[in-house]
């Protein structure tokens, strides 16, 4: 499972991506949340942004859900193009 | 329905892109009605620092988010063609950023598909705007007027109607 | 405020024209949005006797009044630059006849000033179109749609609160 | 003064434009109408269009107004440009 951060997000966790799998992948979103939060303070301060948005498969997700083997999985903040 | 949808890094002419908007509109003689809007980088009021802006994206995604509203638009009003060119980098004050045509036989289909599909362009496709001074940089916020904006689409039925009539 | 309002014979080229509102612009970094609407000589669907458009026109009144309604848009909205091109004469299908920019440093005021004017345009500057098939021709009659739509800005305080807000 | 028919008031009428001045120059609008009216059919028939539109030196006007020696009046349909 892909795990990408764009934008702040990206920058404030400084890495554009990480990958879960075998025993460590997540069922769903909030164990995945959990597993990331465990990574250290930045982590958990993303995680805390009120209006952090997240993506499974490129479709915008709110609260939880289902995740398996090949499914990539996106936070990042509110969109600002156009 | 004539459609296209770029996501790019080089620079576009919106003359191009209107001459390829009206191919598309069934030969040209169908369309009665074009409305383009083109946004640049704006240097903020005084601000001599301020050297441009950075814009980052979701490979994929965005296309995918782009093409439902484009979805969308279609759905909403009777259209013959339209488009959307995003550009994402860097970009320096003045630069073209974004291109939204939209081709119809009457004005109200394409003023509306315009102004909508920029409207969700800067609220449901993951681009973001980074804005760079000399020394130092910094996220664009997102703004609740855009959201605002956007929120209006939801009860478009009256231009809708509107247009219909024409 | 930029601003220019041609009434012509001659076809335009929308590119040179929008980069006409922009280098009006204050230099091309103020502006952070170009809204822009063509107006074409359509084909009624299937109608392949219809040969064009004659377009009428009173000297002098017209663009005494296509100035006022750019005075009535640069009251109404914030913008660095708008412009009026409207075509008389003899127009084929698929023709050029009207073109409308608008330039702002926001979206909300390009978009509305440039929708506005075309609305006013239709209902308010004394241009008659006359419609040509093989071996009859018929004055376009005046459409209630196009009162309706000129109609709205009558309580457009919302529109322009929206977009002062960006 | 000149008097300007412009789109169909000025096809029905069979010409563009007239001159009134000296002794048989009207002194409103209403005198306007009727000395056109005076002028037959066809006039008659124009000036009873009800979305006729009339303008006094490139202004619309509605009702009656004063006329001088130099002002332009018109009279056309309803307009359908842009």
């Amino acid at each position: 499972m892909r795990v990408l951060f764009f934008a702040s997000v990206r920058e404030r966790l400084g890495t554009a991506e990480c990958e879960f799998d075998g025993e460590a992948l997540p069922a769903d979103l909030d164990a995945l949340r959990e597993a990331l939060a465990a990574r250290g303070d930045a982590f958990r301060e993303v995680l805390a942004q009120p209006n952090l948005v997240c993506a499974v498969n490129q479709a915008v997700v709110h609260g939880n859900a289902a995740l398996g083997p090949g499914d990539e999985v996106a936070f990042f903040p509110p969109v600002t193009g156009g | 329905m004539h459609r296209f949808c770029r996501v790019q890094q080089a620079d576009f002419d919106p003359a191009a892109l209107q001459a390829a908007l009206l191919a598309g509109s069934g030969g040209g003689e169908a369309a009665g009605a074009v409305a383009t809007f083109t946004g640049l980088v704006r240097r903020p009021p005084g601000d001599e620092a301020f050297t441009g802006l950075t814009i980052e994206h979701y490979p994929g995604m965005t296309e995918r988010a782009v093409e439902a509203i484009l979805d969308d638009a279609a759905q909403r009003w009777s259209l013959l063609a339209i488009g959307v060119v995003h550009r994402i980098g860097e970009l320096a004050p003045g630069a073209r950023i974004v291109w939204v045509g939209a081709a119809a036989a009457h004005r109200g289909d394409a003023f509306a598909a315009c102004e909508f599909t920029m409207d969700y362009l800067k609220t449901r496709a993951p681009f973001w705007k980074k804005e760079h001074w000399a020394g130092e940089a910094r996220w664009v916020e997102a703004r609740r007027g855009d959201l605002d904006r956007a929120a209006r689409w939801a009860g478009a039925a009256d231009t809708t109607t509107a247009s219909r009539q024409e």
